[in-house]
């Protein structure tokens, strides 16, 4: 199996990232545009404004919709784009800071592994140089990558959603940087999430799978870059392994009867909706029987890994201000939330 | 070459350049066991940028040794980002530091790559003994030090780096990751080579042609 | 490979179809509810309206988000479900019929395949029975799938996204049967697509590639259920292939310079919208040095087929009227469009 | 058995549906090649509904053989919708219509598989050599008839019907398809067998057993 070279529509490997952004950028002109010399900051049309806090999300490629598909009005306001599965630059961070700087600060949101962590607080040592104040959010949804212990070295993996829409939501309401930090960090200490793969997924460079993995087993808790989980087996049904992704989330954050979430059910890549739906409807019943009553769902790809076959579910737990920050509209490539 | 001067740092990074596209996929398969995959493609991206930004002209002219680490830092920050972006610009602009007086002796090329290794340290937080390419740079840059404080010929000087250098990626394989992607696998590690640890002694394995 | 099963996140197969929509209310619950007695009629909770015209779309399932993700206010006010890659059968269609009739007729659209129209044909008839007039729309905009002389014969595959979207704009605005008959038939003219398969797709039932494809091979033209293509070969750059996908459509629409499109980059599965968008950038690029407006684009997973790899190119040649119709707002779990 | 009655059709639809099933796999990898690779399902779960149908009371009680034969026209298109629901539903209405007087000699089975033909041609609008299931039902109801008219034996006029189905499923081989999904091909669909053919040659291939 690892002999197969994956089958993928791209010119250039080293031209897929441009030619993404290109592709972006034509698909959603009164969206999305491109700001800066290094051409890997992609920043909403009608979003930075004189007075409001920029968002700036960012990361490796190979997670699309993530991240620029949530740049625009309401949400982030610039996202920087680095190569497939590798932080983007410090240099690249820059240019969609400086994009989305109206004067009121900038925050920086971003899954929690090492090298975003680096060349963001490059970027953001930079822009204090420049008098730009900054905040930071890693997000630490994965409760497969590290015990409630040590929380704060959890990877981000789909749970990046939640916290970007609050963030940006916040930012829309006109909220000072420190009060949009308090909203991420809230989003952040209220995001759960575990996934599943089935199969791996592929580099453009190399058109190999990343890793191996038999042809009748799922990795429960791998990461989206393929990074290994905590437990191998057979692939079990659906309802099984929904139990399986639920149940540490649901400990992990002590939810309880009259909580409220919402809830992400997300597609690796060639998991499609119909097996999405299925998870979502175990779900569903978990948590009913848990009396934890569902705000609103999201059932597709949010935060993929290339075309890894698997799933993802991130549950945010909501209290008035979450609910009203998530409910806010926002307009992206990938999110509209209607007004 | 007797001297660690510009034409020596120019022919190191393209040595280790091609070194890198050639091992790319080796790097990869490694990353991909205990991380994501891409390990090859950065190394091998952000040196080839480095490469081509030293074969346009740079100031001052001809340029000095320090002037040429300091692009090199900038180029592959700019180029990959990355993980190994900050932690290799860091090294090479510790690099940059340590020959800013100037050229040192050839036979002092510990010097140049414990600086490297403080580089990496100072910017990634991590000490040797965390399955990391510190693993590498550290031993190597001792014992590289140790064979010219006993005197050794260059030639057995360069054989002590690549020897602490193979023996040091190897170490990473038995070692628990606690930095970096790896370090959430606890002892799903453990029997992996570190692929920085890796790509950190095909970079010194350079040395011998670069400078014999 | 063909002896791999394809891992799939499913329960037992014969539950799918039940399991999957009880997914999509669950996570959809303001926009879908499930009515008649087969539990195969996915309708809009605030979709039908008396003296509106009602829309029903379907077909078989594996294509999601089609065809249920496309039932709300605006869009659809129902759909049939029907087996994966299987006809819904006229008592399910007769189900959705039934919960959308508010006195104005019902309209019905699908893909134009046998089963499709023999099923909705005979839940058609029943409906005149009952003295609810009808009209039937067979999507066919897959020009690989027969000659221009020839293009009722057409499959309709990605296609029904801009068809379907057009009658439901028309029904909320008003019109009678003939005017939506008219506007959804205006779509369907002037829609036209074409599609590259990169790797097969398996049925639940079987986890079995549906077809061979060698592991270096794509199929042009193939149909969004694996039915075979036009032309077989090595794979290639994507925008060799984008070319090769976008030429048959340029010259069957006869598009000139000036004319107003809308585009539809859609995924079939596993393929994610790193590489979709990087096509998109190269259609626009292409429709560009021809003169052709892009008024807007939808880049992803659209009407997919299971898990294969692969995408399609669709064109929408707008007039006033359909853009108007395409631009009003509507909102589904898979498309939202804001006022 | 010699008459073509109530009981004649439980256990048809019995032993047919046994077989469909058991030949599920072989169906879908037909429809796999010209189709989209469900027929074996849609066809196994059609009736496997029939006979779950049939296990549970009907009207008249004891039920009529047309009485059977339209609830299976029920149960088969309420099961699975795609294109043999409507075809098969069809198939056994016009059945229904055929035994509607009361039961036949075993030996006009070809009366019978021919209303069956003549349902499905009238809902699908094919003909034979349109490589589809009616290139198996009407050279089987033919061969019934003339080995009928012939006078041959009950075994014999049975062994014509197979031999017919067999022919007749292998025939569409060579053809190019003109309805159904197949039709788009051309050419394309040529050498490869029609998954409905091959299933209405399994259909055919349990009568001996249900009648001997
Ligand atoms: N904090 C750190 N200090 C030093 N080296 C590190 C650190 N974190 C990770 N590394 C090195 O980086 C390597 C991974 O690099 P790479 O694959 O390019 O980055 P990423 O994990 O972001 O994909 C590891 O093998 C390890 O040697
Ligand atoms: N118009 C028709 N008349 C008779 N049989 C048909 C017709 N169209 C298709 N068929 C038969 O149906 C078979 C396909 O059935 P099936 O795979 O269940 O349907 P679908 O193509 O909708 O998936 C074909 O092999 C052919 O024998
Ligand atoms: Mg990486
Ligand atoms: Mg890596
Ligand atoms: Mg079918
Ligand atoms: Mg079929």
């Amino acid at each position: 199996m690892t002999e197969v070279r994956t089958k993928k529509l791209i010119n250039a490997p080293e031209d897929i990232i441009p030619q993404m952004i290109a592709g972006m950028v034509s698909a959603h002109p009164d969206i999305l545009t491109v700001e800066g010399p290094t051409g890997r900051a992609v920043v909403a049309v009608d979003g930075p404004r004189d007075g409001k806090v920029g968002i700036v999300i960012g990361g490796g490629s190979g997670h699309e919709p993530a991240f620029a598909g949530y740049v625009g009005r309401g949400l982030a306001d610039a996202a920087a784009v680095g190569n497939v599965f590798a932080s983007p630059s410090p240099e690249q961070i820059m240019d969609a800071a400086r994009a989305v700087d109206g004067g009121a600060g900038v925050m920086f949101l971003y899954g929690n592994y090492t090298g975003d962590v680096l060349n963001f607080d490059m970027a953001a040592e930079e822009c204090e140089g420049m008098g730009i104040p900054t905040r930071s959010v890693q997000v630490i949804d994965d409760v497969a990558s590290a015990p409630k212990e040590r929380q704060h070295e959890r990877r981000g993996i789909a749970g990046d959603f939640f916290v970007f829409k609050i963030a940006g939501a916040a930012a829309e309401h006109g909220r000072d940087l420190e009060g949009c930090y308090a909203a991420a960090q809230s989003a952040n200490a209220n995001t759960r999430s575990m996934g599943v793969a089935l199969t791996a997924c592929s580099m453009p460079q190399t058109l190999k799978p990343n890793f191996e993995i038999g042809p009748d087993e799922m990795e429960i808790g791998m990461g989206v870059h393929g990074e290994p989980g905590i437990r191998r087996g057979k692939v079990e049904a659906a309802d099984v392994v929904t139990d399986e992704l639920l149940e540490p989330i649901l400990e992990d954050m002590g939810l309880k009867s009259g909580d409220r979430v919402a809830v992400l059910v997300n597609g690796l890549g060639a998991t499609g909706q119909l097996e999405l739906y299925i998870i979502h409807r175990r779900v569903a019943e978990v948590l009913g029987e848990h009396g934890i009553d569902i705000h609103h769902s999201w059932v597709g790809e949010y935060v993929s890994s290339l075309e890894m076959a698997g799933a993802s579910i991130t549950l945010l737990k909501l209290d008035d201000d979450l609910q009203m920050l998530l409910d806010t509209p926002c307009r992206t490539s990938a999110l509209t939330v209607a007004g | 070459m007797t001297q660690i001067d510009s034409a020596f740092l120019i022919r190191f990074f393209r040595l280790a350049s091609e070194q890198l596209e050639a091992d790319r996929s080796y790097l990869c398969k490694l990353d991909g066991a205990i991380g994501d995959g891409d390990h090859g493609t950065s190394m091998a991206l952000g040196f080839a940028a480095v490469v081509e930004r030293l074969r346009r002209p740079l100031m001052p002219e001809p340029p000095t040794p320090d002037a040429i680490l300091t692009e090199a830092a900038k180029a592959f920050l700019s180029e990959v980002g990355a993980t190994v972006g900050p932690l290799y610009a860091s090294a090479f602009l510790s690099g940059a530091k340590c020959l800013a007086a100037g050229p040192l002796e050839t036979r002092q090329i510990g010097t140049l790559i414990r600086a490297f290794a403080d580089g990496i340290r100072t910017r990634g937080k991590a000490e040797t003994g965390d399955k990391t390419m510190l693993d590498v740079w550290y031993p190597a840059a001792l014992a590289a030090e140790n064979a010219c404080g006993d005197g050794a010929a260059l030639a057995d000087i360069l054989t002590a780096i690549t020897e602490a250098a193979t023996a040091g990626r190897d170490s990473t394989g038995p070692m628990i990751a606690s930095r970096g992607r790896a370090a959430r696998l606890n002892e799903r590690s453990i029997g992996h080579i570190d692929p920085g640890a890796a790509s950190a002694a095909l970079i010194l394995s350079v040395l011998p042609e670069v400078i014999l």
